[in-house]
């Protein structure tokens, strides 16, 4: 019941904020509108100066690209983004979500699948199970394949090209 | 999934010109399938040096007992002290620089260390393609073919290879996936990982396709030894891959590579442990594998693909580290240099440290016998191994930058506790113990709690 | 607050309540126009500790003398070496872990090291809010007030000062722009910038931004001493940076910061050196000023402002660390800890090893005129300043991992050095000069040409 309640208040806050905030924008396409939440600025400013500016949007890295799933992910982003932006609640500075890292990830396949071909399966089986972590390469950097599971991904483009959207360092 | 599977979803890059199998050593047969890995892969011929890597191209006349009209510089010429490091043990004959893969067989076959030694068999595991070898000689069984060859003179076991490293050797030739072919790395990795508590590790069964990128470079990059009179190839991993485990598996089983000819000590060299450095470092601890930065992926036309020219990456530096670190090549050159030089500092510092403590030893061989002088040469036996474990590792520091200097300032210790042992002082039995016997250990600091409460002291800040 | 409320914010940072000028030390007054800055600067009287940093708070009984209800923890109580190292030095008697700037002024009152020593009015210079105070002694003129404070006693000059390191300190009352008042900086990095050919250096105006914002701190986290008898502060960077060349400086001008009460040798003690080592390391070369790591950028309802508590990284690693390394907290902690801990390890090796070399000389105090005790004790001086200088720094070499532990390496190799003088055995005159006094000093690999064209040896790739 308690719980109930404060979803409903969630509901009320987010919808009123995705109207609001133009949380439409989520719908939209238009990088420009994304930094309309003043925490996306420094990407926007980032992005203005990365090599994909005149390639790639925000929502061409960070939305499906096919349609339904598109929808969905703006949806679900755009209404809890703004349940966060309004609330204040979220880390600061912001750490993709393993499951956009993963829609990311197939971004760039979608776009370079033709010059990955001979380095990456794409979509397969999913990676092989890690035994042991300890000081193994991979082990200390969970989010190199976090999401990539969901996707079956083998290896992670944003490993080495975390510059390629906006680098923020 | 495999290279030919990705036809399915993009154009297939490569054209299936000859049938591969998993008899076929011979690389330019593979080429013909894989014609851009190839043709760099022949470039490992190339000799450039870097400040400390790379190698430089020494003409020589080609003799009878060595043809070779092209050879690497001699480190001994360059850094005469080492002759006396190593006194009485081959590599005071012959040791030069490394260079590229395409010399490995020619190079192991007409070093002097073959004359004054009678190597066996073992020798070829990391200089030759041995899959196919291996295979035959244990009739389809891998491990048996090695433990044949293992033993066999250096002269006969020659015999049975024929091209230096192969492609056959990191790769299944049905999938093009890569593979450990190397039982010393088979067995060395599992036993690490035991001593990690993972059971039964297979590493073509469990590795991850990135720690395969690394894996594959670890079958001949890492320290070793040979095992018992039938020379079985070992990784002395057991208890880890730090410098001090290892020397504690070495202490554990007295195993010794030879007499110091000054000093009467019974020493260890190390050899190459790239692997083992590395996995000190931030790059492996970042995940980036050795395939990242010595095979950098290259764009070949409209295709991304390894560059097979496996090189010091200051030779290619853009491709190399420029996709992660945005930096202009010459300040990324710097960096390394800045890390190298310091290395270098504290390992000419090291030497003569180890070198005055055999000097001290010389003097007393007369009572070598005395406890004394014993502990001063087990004390000599840590501070060689520590000196060589980052002189014999190649990349002068780089890999792992701090963990480098710290094996050196404790190989200079254990020096200046042999001298102490010498004259007769009280020194911990144990060389090992030396870091943690010291007179007044302070509270670790470790072991209070973590990060309890703040608390508000009176402070005074605006008073 | 609603997105409404927070568009609002963003547009104006804040309310100018109260017109700051440049007489206003007390930050309290400056905390109306800058409420969140105020109120996170008066955080610093928290005390939290991590493995190496941080404070621990230790309550005590205030007494008259030392009014103090709680202190850090004392670090000679911690390793008790510490007393014997710095025998017959105030430090000797009280030595405590450092903790927030709001205590700056009282543990400076209130250490012991006052009332075992006659401290001078210098000191108030890193400990309080000076710019005012030197503005008044020196009627307009900052130099002239510095030079009026630092002869006086420490007591009465202790008179003129009432706040600790204020946002005067650091900040233009009129733009809130930062700026550095302090003498002891003004002319340091003056000096420094002269010794790389920029003449006429002054800071205020030309350094950049980014630069700034670490001046600021390296106004006070540096290694300094008390020139002549006028007292005057001065930090030794004539010669540079390194430790190697403020160890030249000091052997230049014969500065000695007391006479070894064991060992009688004329020694140096080295103080928080942050500024110095930080620029051996791998953020200053990447940029990374002080300030983002210590007082980084927080997000406050819509602003991002500078969080003013400043205090170890490690208890705000999210905003210190993550923006840049996008790694979980716990990895990063991990990271630290892995140099610390071997920051930690070499450090208590070499203060074994100085400590060993002082017990040798204390039992030949006696021919104290010796040569070969004199050379000892120059050695002595080299393995404790090299010592201190990562001992006195404050990150347990984080700051420059791999240059710390150099440093280490080099103190004990000073301290075997010494020891090696002392049997009457040849050891360079000169401390410094024993890194290049190698017998056998290898060909500089650096000298070699870079890079030649590529030359194709025979190889036998395919045979
Ligand atoms: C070319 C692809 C690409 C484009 C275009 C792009 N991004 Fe990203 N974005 C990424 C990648 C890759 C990451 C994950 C970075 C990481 O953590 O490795 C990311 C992460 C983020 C994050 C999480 C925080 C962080 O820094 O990791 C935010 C917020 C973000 N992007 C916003 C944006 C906005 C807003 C735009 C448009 C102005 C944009 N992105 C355009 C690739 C892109
Ligand atoms: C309504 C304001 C708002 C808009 C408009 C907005 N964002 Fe965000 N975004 C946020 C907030 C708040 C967070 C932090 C959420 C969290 O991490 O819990 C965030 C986090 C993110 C992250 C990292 C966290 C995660 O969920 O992976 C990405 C990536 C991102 N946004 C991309 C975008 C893109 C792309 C757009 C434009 C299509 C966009 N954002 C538009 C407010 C917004
Ligand atoms: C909407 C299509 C699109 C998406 C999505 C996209 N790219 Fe690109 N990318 C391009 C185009 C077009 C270029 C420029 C032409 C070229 O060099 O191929 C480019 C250039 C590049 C380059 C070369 C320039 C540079 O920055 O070094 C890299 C590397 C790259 N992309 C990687 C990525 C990665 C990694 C991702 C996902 C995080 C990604 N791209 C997402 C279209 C895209
Ligand atoms: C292990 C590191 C690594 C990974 C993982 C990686 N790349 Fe690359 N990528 C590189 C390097 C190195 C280059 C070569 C850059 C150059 O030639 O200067 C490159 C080049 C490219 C280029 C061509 C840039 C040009 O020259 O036009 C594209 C596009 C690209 N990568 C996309 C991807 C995509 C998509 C993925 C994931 C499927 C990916 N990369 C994974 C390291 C990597
Ligand atoms: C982050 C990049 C990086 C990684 C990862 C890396 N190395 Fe290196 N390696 C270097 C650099 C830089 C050098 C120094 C080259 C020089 O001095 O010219 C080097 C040197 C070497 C050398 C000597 C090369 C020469 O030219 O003489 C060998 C052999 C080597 N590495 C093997 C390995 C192996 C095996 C691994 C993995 C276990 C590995 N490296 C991982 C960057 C790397
Ligand atoms: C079968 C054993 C073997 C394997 C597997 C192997 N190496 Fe080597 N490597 C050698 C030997 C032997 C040499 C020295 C050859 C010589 O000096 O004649 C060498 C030399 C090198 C050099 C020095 C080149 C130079 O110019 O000095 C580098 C770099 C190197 N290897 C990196 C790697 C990397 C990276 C991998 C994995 C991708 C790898 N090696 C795999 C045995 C191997
Ligand atoms: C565990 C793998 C391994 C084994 C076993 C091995 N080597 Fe090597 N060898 C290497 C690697 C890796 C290099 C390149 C790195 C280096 O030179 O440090 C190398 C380099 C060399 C070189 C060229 C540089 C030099 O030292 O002059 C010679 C010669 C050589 N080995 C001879 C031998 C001989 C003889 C044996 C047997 C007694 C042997 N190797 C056994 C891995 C191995
Ligand atoms: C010392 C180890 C080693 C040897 C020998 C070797 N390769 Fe590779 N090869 C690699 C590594 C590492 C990769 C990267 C695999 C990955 O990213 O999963 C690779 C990748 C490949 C790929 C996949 C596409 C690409 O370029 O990334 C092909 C095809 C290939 N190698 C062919 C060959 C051929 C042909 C030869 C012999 C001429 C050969 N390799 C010899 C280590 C090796
Ligand atoms: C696939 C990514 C990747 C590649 C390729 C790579 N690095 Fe790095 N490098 C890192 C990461 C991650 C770190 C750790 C610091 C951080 O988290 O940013 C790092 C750290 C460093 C540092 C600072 C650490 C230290 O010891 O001072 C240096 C220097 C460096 N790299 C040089 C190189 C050089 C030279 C190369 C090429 C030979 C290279 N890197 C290739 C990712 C990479
Ligand atoms: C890249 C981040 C970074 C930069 C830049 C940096 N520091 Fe630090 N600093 C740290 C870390 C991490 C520690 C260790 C904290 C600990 O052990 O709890 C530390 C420790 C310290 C300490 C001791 C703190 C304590 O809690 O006892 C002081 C004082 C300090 N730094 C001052 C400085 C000064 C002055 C500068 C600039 C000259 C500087 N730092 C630059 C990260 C940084
Ligand atoms: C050049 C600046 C500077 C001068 C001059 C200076 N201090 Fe400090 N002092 C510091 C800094 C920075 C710290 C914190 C770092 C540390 O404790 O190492 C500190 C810490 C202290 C502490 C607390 C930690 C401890 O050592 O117990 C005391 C007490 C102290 N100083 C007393 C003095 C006295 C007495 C003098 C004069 C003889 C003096 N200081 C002169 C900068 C200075
Ligand atoms: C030890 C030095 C120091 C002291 C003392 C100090 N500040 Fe700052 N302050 C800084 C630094 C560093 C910045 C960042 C400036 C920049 O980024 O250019 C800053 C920034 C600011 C800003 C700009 C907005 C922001 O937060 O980045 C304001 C306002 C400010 N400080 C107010 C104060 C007030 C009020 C006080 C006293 C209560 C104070 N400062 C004390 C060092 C200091
Ligand atoms: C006026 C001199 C002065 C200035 C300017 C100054 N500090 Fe300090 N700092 C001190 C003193 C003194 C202490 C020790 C206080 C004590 O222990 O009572 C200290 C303590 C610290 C500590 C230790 C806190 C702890 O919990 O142990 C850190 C971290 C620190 N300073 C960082 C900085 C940074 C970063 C700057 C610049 C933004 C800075 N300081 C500017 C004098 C100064
Ligand atoms: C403003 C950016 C920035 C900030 C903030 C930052 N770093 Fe870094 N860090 C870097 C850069 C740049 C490098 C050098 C390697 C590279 O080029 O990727 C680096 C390297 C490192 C390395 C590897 C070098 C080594 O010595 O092993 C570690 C560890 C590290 N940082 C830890 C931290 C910690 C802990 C903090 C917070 C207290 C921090 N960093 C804050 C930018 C930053
Ligand atoms: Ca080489
Ligand atoms: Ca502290």
């Amino acid at each position: 019941m308690l719980a109930a309640a404060v979803i409903g208040a969630a509901l009320g806050l987010g919808a009123y904020t995705f109207i609001y905030a133009k949380g439409a924008s989520y719908l939209s396409t238009d990088p420009a509108v994304c930094a309309n939440c003043h925490i996306m600025g420094e990407h926007f400013a980032a992005w203005q100066r990365s090599s994909h500016r005149a390639v790639a949007g925000c929502a061409d890295c960070h939305m499906p690209h096919d349609l339904i799933g598109k929808y969905a992910a703006k949806a679900s982003n755009g209404f809890w983004h703004s349940v966060a932006f309004t609330t204040g609640r979220f880390p600061d500075p912001l750490l993709i979500k393993p499951h956009n890292r993963a829609i990311v990830e197939r971004a760039c396949r979608d776009c370079h699948e033709a010059v990955t071909a001979a380095i990456d399966a794409g979509e397969g089986p999913p990676p092989r199970v890690r035994a042991g972590a300890g000081g193994t390469p991979t082990g200390n950097r969970p989010q190199l394949h976090d999401g990539l599971g969901a996707t079956g991904e083998e290896f992670s483009c944003t490993f080495c090209h975390t510059y390629v959207g906006h680098w923020v360092r | 999934t495999t290279v030919f599977e990705r036809k399915q979803e993009a154009r297939n890059p490569f054209y299936r010109v000859v049938e591969l199998t998993d008899t076929i050593s011979d690389p330019e047969v593979w080429g013909k399938n894989f014609p851009l890995q190839y043709d760099a892969y022949l470039k490992t011929v190339d000799q450039v040096y870097t400040r400390y890597g790379g190698s430089e191209a020494v003409p020589r006349t080609p003799t009878a007992v060595d043809p070779r009209a092209v050879v690497a510089e001699s480190r001994l010429e360059e850094d005469p002290r080492l002759r006396e490091l190593w006194a009485g043990y081959a590599f005071a004959q012959d040791f030069r620089e490394e260079r590229g893969h395409a010399y490995m067989l020619d190079d192991q076959v007409f070093t002097e260390r073959q004359r004054v030694a009678q190597q066996p068999g073992t020798c070829l595991h990391c200089h030759a393609s041995m899959y196919v070898p291996y295979m035959r000689a244990g009739g389809g069984d891998l491990i048996k073919g090695f433990e044949t060859l293992n033993p066999m003179p250096y002269a006969e076991a020659r015999k049975l290879v024929s091209h230096p490293v192969a492609c056959i050797d990191c790769h299944d030739p049905e999938t093009m996936e890569l593979r450990v072919t190397r039982p010393g790395f088979l067995e060395g990795i599992r036993a690490l990982k035991a001593s990690q508590n993972v059971g039964d590790y297979d590493v073509n069964r469990d590795a991850t396709r990135q720690e395969m990128r690394t894996y594959v470079c670890g079958q001949c990059h890492v320290e070793y030894y040979f095992k018992g009179t039938e020379k079985r190839l070992t990784y002395p991993w057991e208890r880890g891959l730090l410098v001090d485990s290892i020397f504690a598996y070495y202490e554990s089983n007295g195993h010794k590579d030879w007499t110091h000819a000054r000093s009467g000590a019974p020493v260890l060299k190390a050899q190459h442990p790239e692997f083992e450095m590395y996995n000190q470092g931030i790059h492996a601890r970042s995940g980036v594998a050795c395939a990242d930065c010595h095979m950098p992926y290259e764009r070949v036309g409209a295709l991304k693909i390894s560059d097979h020219h496996v090189r010091s990456p200051l030779l290619n530096i853009s491709q190399a580290c420029q996709t992660c670190h945005k930096l202009s090549e010459d300040e990324i050159r710097q960096r390394v240099y800045t890390i190298q030089d310091r290395t270098f500092e504290m390992r000419n510092i090291a030497i003569d440290a180890v070198l005055d403590l055999v000097r001290g030893l010389e003097q007393r061989r007369a009572d070598s016998a005395a406890p004394a002088v014993r502990t001063a040469q087990r004390y000599q036996r840590a501070a060689q191994f520590f000196t060589d474990f980052v002189e014999a590792e190649n990349s002068m520091g780089f890999h792992a930058d701090q963990e480098a200097v710290r094996i050196l300032g404790n190989a200079v210790n254990y020096a200046r506790l042999g001298q102490a042992a010498l004259r007769g002082e009280p020194v911990p039995a144990e060389p090992l113990a030396a870091a943690d016997a010291s007179a007044h250990r302070p509270r670790p600091r470790g072991e209070r709690p973590e990060r309890p409460g703040a608390l508000g002291g009176e402070g005074g800040g605006t008073r």
